[in-house]
């Protein structure tokens, strides 16, 4: 059952384990059946598991939202697809003012199990709107979950245990890194934490967290800097909502220097949070100013200048030697 | 425009049973195919009753401050409360937020809605139709979530083979200018659930009037966008209403898939106890409209008929208002939640950082 | 349903003039009183021919590297060409992102569009009708912005009295079930606007076929929600494409509202260069399509009835493959833009966080 | 033409004065001709200008901004209202996906010059849906700008500002206030910078920083603390987006000391980017915990708890002594 996959097979096998074993799971979206979705994560799942369970939605953002809570209120775990993270904003009057709401609003009596997938971020040359990590938006908001994977084993342990969680989760893809690398996963259905962040290197020097696609500039940037002997801690947030508090606090009480790495806008975005946590729980270990390497409080650019836009090995490692010489 | 040949006809019809002037259209027979009975319709004027007796209580709880804003539904009462009538106990109601007449039928009680209006999330919380949805505030948003609820409903009857379960979901007129609405009829017919759809066109949206509203003569006539069934009928003519949201049932039961009927109504009241609806509608419609009202149609056909005394009439309201002083008791009686219930129900397992949040909250530390 | 005296009918027609078999149905006078006579039949040729020579070219360029992901119009230049030739300079033409053929008529240049899908936000800058929108990639989004356009445009009329402009917006098949398509199309209605509706129905949105996106049997009945007059035609018949565009747009420059047309075409092409249409679309249906597609039927009456030689038709072929490989070198020969105008078009002036952010972009300043 | 007026009035009073001044202003919304606005603010405007320029739209939150953009293309200034902040989600694909993104993505050709208003906030007793306080999703979108405004004089002058700005503008009035006070403006036209911290008190011992109905509590707490002889600055942010760093910056510098009152939820939130714009910026100068007094992470409570959820004077107050105890 071991085998080496891409994120992206990490995903699709998740997705049918979890159909196999649970019947109520439910997948929909757009071109998710036959054509097995446009990057093919829903492949082959219509043809195991019936068109009743693997559905087509007609065009309509807010309605595979909508329908999915209406499901999720008759025990039913569906999991949706939106296309393009670009495109999630029409659901997200559903999402945040209903699926978010449903549990506490009726005091526990009608929940919400739903996960809503995503594809997301920058670096495939895809037309505008293809692009976006709006992930920032979502944490925001209160009763949702909000989980992005960064390797092929955590996207298959981490999307189990979306799925099995009795609160809407979002569940964002790096789409960018969707086919950069395999990893032995074992298909066994263990499920990873959801609020649990992942130590991907550890290091005395400064404390480098991430999530998603970026973190491959970021182990980069950490290898680059070993060469230059400063060791960095690399730590993978991968859940976005919550956030391990403690093992943030913990690494940079150890190495008293935080550099955040992110794909989104840099204005009330998710470095923000951690860089407020920081402010406010850890002043008196921080050494130097905690730094934000990310993409800048513009629009992602058409692709042709889009790698200017993200953030790149180069600024990462300036940014640390910066935060090591202050 | 350039003419051709028709491809497609489509009509939309017009029903009533009892019309305004307490008349009954049609033959008697049809009532009792409808099972409409004279315990039956008593039944349906105990519910219209209870329902504005109920509503006028709230009224003078939130005039009184003892209630938050509310949204009366004087006037209405004849549409939900044939749905309530209507619907089975597993089959699932999706309200917007002025159905009380259906709610009432459906089990929920007084003091869960007095609750609700009064601020408090426990009013959601229903004992008697657990699979109902609570009030959905954003406008047609609801309308999506019947598609769901009705799309669970026929897996799982393909899957067990048990009777069709369907859902009916209620929206206003202004509802139909939202994009969701229109989402939810075009799913819902591709894939032929077993969905009701309700039109409440109470000819209002806070200030603005139906003609306002919509270009097209009918709100029916909407569903023709997805080719669904749909029917115009007189909202305030409980009889009416009672045979057309039977059938419409009865067919999505039957996998004929949804159906839409658009019940015309009138908002007596104004929008909510926080509006003033003098600020834009005269008082001559206001009082044109109380001619066509339910209640009073019903009593008179009631007594034309002899179907009943006004006694027995005086005995169904003096019954309401006890029973609907006893909930009003309750309600008032009703201790407040505790604070941490807002970190309580959020999640089913209450993350770290709320754990923290609430220890500030209880005080126990500051800032958080 | 339960049923009743009808209180309104509607019907769709379909309507035709060049059939399949390259047939006129009709009188020939009816192409005069369009003001197709040969020239301008030959003209609209002449879009067609270059929309397609230019579409294939673009496949090529995507296919050596040279381009981004490109959504090819292949078998949809008719209805496309009949638009382009149709709408004033001073209208505003309102596309979604497939429309090649009317923006070339436009008198957007092929080098822009080649920017465009090349990742350059200059092709969106168009030349020559500074007041149309760019491509709208949430699908059906465009459709409010159009009704804000004709709203503007019969604001404009009442104020100055001069000539009603109008709005034209496309949108897909796709698109008729999305939320924005039906609040555009009720809002349209009831302000009775200059905006014409074009739903380009190629029977496919990515993968989903018509048939799975909406239940009802045509799309052009999807106006009857909102009470806009609405038809369905051919979409590959360039001459009945022209001749109801044209009174489409008459209408709505008259004053008589909105208006909808469902053009009926079939997507030959991949859904982009980045989908794979084998995946699920038999390879019989893409043939049967093949033989209605617009150019050969047009090219085919043009020969039939000696309105042209075959000499006259291979010149406007060549004439068109010089331009577009002229437009080619231009779009290659583009110098990239530089990084810094990511920031300089974000607001007019450009804030002061935003001037550090690009100070530490060219390097002047590590992290930001 | 000065006279004493509450911030609804002076909100009234703006929109009616650039409409006079600028046929190309329009107002649209649901409810905003005849009635006036739920909350009056458009009183007596479809009267004056016309029910061609002061539009009853039907009820559709998409609509309502993506007709906006398309009248803004054409040159108009449309001012849009959505009834309350908790129903912007269905504007935001519009909002975000093309007002935002006119401008850049045209290079400039065409542009967006509307505002989209929205009574925020709670503490009225109000239902559902009806007490939000999202600015921080708006705040993270490149491409607009989110003010909001904290007393008359600020509402007239920031709103002027807002409609006269060539850009997309977020407009957020603190329904809580718009009786509470009055204060004397005139009514002469004259704007506010869209890019300014206000200081609303100075103080040398620690910042307040705050927007919205809050400072009410902000302003409330830096008088008990004065008589518990601690002096504090007291901010208003205004323009939540850009972030008037300067003035921030400078006045924690003085202080070495800063709290963050919002009444958003904490996660992601306006007040995570401040904290994180000191930790990057001012952390030599810090001599505590850079704090933030806000809203929980929870779901904003129907009315009968909605004040514990609100930041109180209390909490201000003691995080304040936190703080100075450090
Ligand atoms: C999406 C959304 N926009 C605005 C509102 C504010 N609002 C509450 S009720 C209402 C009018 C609803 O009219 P209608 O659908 O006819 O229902 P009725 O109140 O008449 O029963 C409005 C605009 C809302 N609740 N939701
Ligand atoms: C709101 C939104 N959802 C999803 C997508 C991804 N997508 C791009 S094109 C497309 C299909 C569009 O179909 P149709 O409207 O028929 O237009 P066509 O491509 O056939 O011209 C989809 C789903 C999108 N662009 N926008
Ligand atoms: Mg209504
Ligand atoms: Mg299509």
């Amino acid at each position: 059952m071991a085998n080496n996959i891409t994120l992206l097979e990490a995903v699709n096998q998740a997705l049918d384990y979890e159909m196999a074993e649970d019947q109520d799971v439910i997948v929909l979206g757009e071109d998710v059946g036959l054509n097995g979705g446009v990057f093919r994560a829903t492949d082959g799942l219509q043809k195991k598991h019936g068109a009743d369970r693997v559905i087509d939605t007609p065009l309509a953002e807010s309605l595979i939202a909508g329908m999915s809570i209406g499901m999720a209120t008759q025990g039913l775990k569906p999991v949706a697809e939106i296309q393009f993270m670009g495109f999630i904003f029409a659901a997200c009057d559903q999402f945040i003012c209903h699926a978010a709401r449903m549990r506490n609003r009726t005091r526990g009596r009608l929940s919400c199990p739903m996960v809503l997938r995503a594809p997301y971020g920058g670096g495939i040359h895809a037309p505008e709107h293809h692009s976006e990590s709006t992930e920032a938006i979502f944490a925001h908001i209160p009763g949702i979950r909000v989980v992005i994977p960064s390797s092929p084993g955590r996207a298959y342990g981490l999307l189990l245990a979306a799925i099995r969680d009795p609160d809407p989760v979002l569940f964002l893809e790096p789409k960018r890194i969707y086919r950069l690398q395999t990893e032995t996963v074992t298909n066994n259905g263990e499920a990873l934490p959801l609020d649990t962040i992942f130590t991907l290197r550890e290091g005395d020097d400064v404390t480098l967290i991430s999530w998603g696609a970026m973190l491959y500039e970021t182990q980069k940037a950490a290898e680059v800097l070993a060469e230059k002997n400063i060791f960095c801690e690399v730590l993978d947030l991968a859940t976005i909502k919550p956030i391990d508090t403690k093992t943030l606090l913990n690494s940079v009480e150890k190495t008293g220097r935080c550099v955040i790495v992110q794909e989104a806008a840099k204005t009330c975005s998710v470095s923000s949070e951690i860089a407020a946590i920081l402010a406010e729980k850890a002043l008196t270990s921080l050494l130097a100013p905690v730094m934000r390497v990310t993409g800048y409080d513009t629009i992602m650019p058409l692709f042709t200048l889009e790698h200017h836009y993200m953030p790149s090995v180069e600024r990462i490692v300036a940014t640390v030697l910066d935060v090591m010489e202050f | 425009m350039i003419t051709g040949k028709a491809v497609k006809n489509f009509s939309i019809n017009f029903s009533q049973r009892l019309n305004e002037h307490a008349e009954l259209l049609g033959h008697e027979k049809a009532l009792q195919r409808a099972g409409l009975d004279t315990d039956k319709i008593l039944a349906l004027y105990q519910t219209m009753v209870l329902t504005r007796t109920f509503d006028s209580k709230a009224i003078a709880l939130q005039r009184t401050g003892r209630l938050g804003t509310y949204a009366s539904c004087l006037g209405q009462e004849a549409i939900g409360t044939a749905i309530g009538h209507m619907l089975e106990a597993s089959d699932v109601f999706v309200q917007a937020y002025r159905e009380t007449a259906a709610l009432l039928k459906r089990g929920v009680k007084m003091q869960e809605i007095l609750l609700y209006w009064g601020g408090d999330e426990r009013g959601s919380d229903y004992q008697a139709c657990p699979q109902d949805l609570p009030p959905a505030v954003p406008i047609a948003s609801q309308c999506l979530h019947a598609v769901g609820i009705a799309y669970a409903m026929q897996l799982e009857a393909k899957r067990t083979g048990q009777e069709q379960r369907v859902c009916l979901v209620v929206c206003g007129d202004g509802a139909t200018s939202k994009g969701d609405f229109y989402e939810a009829l075009n799913a819902a017919a591709l894939w032929q659930l077993p969905l009701v759809f309700v039109i409440c066109n109470n000819q209002w949206a806070i200030s603005l009037p139906r003609s306002l509203q919509s270009h097209s003569q009918t709100l029916a006539q909407k569903a023709i966008a997805a080719d669904i069934p749909a029917i115009q009928i007189d909202g305030n003519d409980v009889l009416g209403c009672y045979e057309t949201v039977q059938l419409a049932i009865k067919q999505a039961r039957g996998g004929h898939g949804p159906q839409l009927i658009e019940a015309i109504t009138y908002r007596l009241s104004d929008h909510t106890t926080a509006d003033d609806a003098k600020r834009y509608r005269t008082e001559e419609e206001l009082q044109q409209a109380w001619e066509k009202e339910p209640i009073k149609r019903l009593s008179q056909y009631l007594l034309d008929s002899q179907r009943a005394s006004q006694s027995v009439l005086d005995n169904i309201q003096n019954q309401c208002t006890q029973d609907v002083e006893a909930a009003v008791d309750i309600y008032l009686a009703t201790e407040p939640q505790p604070c941490s219930s807002m970190f309580e129900f959020l999640y089913q397992d209450c993350p770290v950082h709320l754990q923290e949040q609430l220890a500030s909250l209880k005080g126990e530390n500051h800032g958080q």
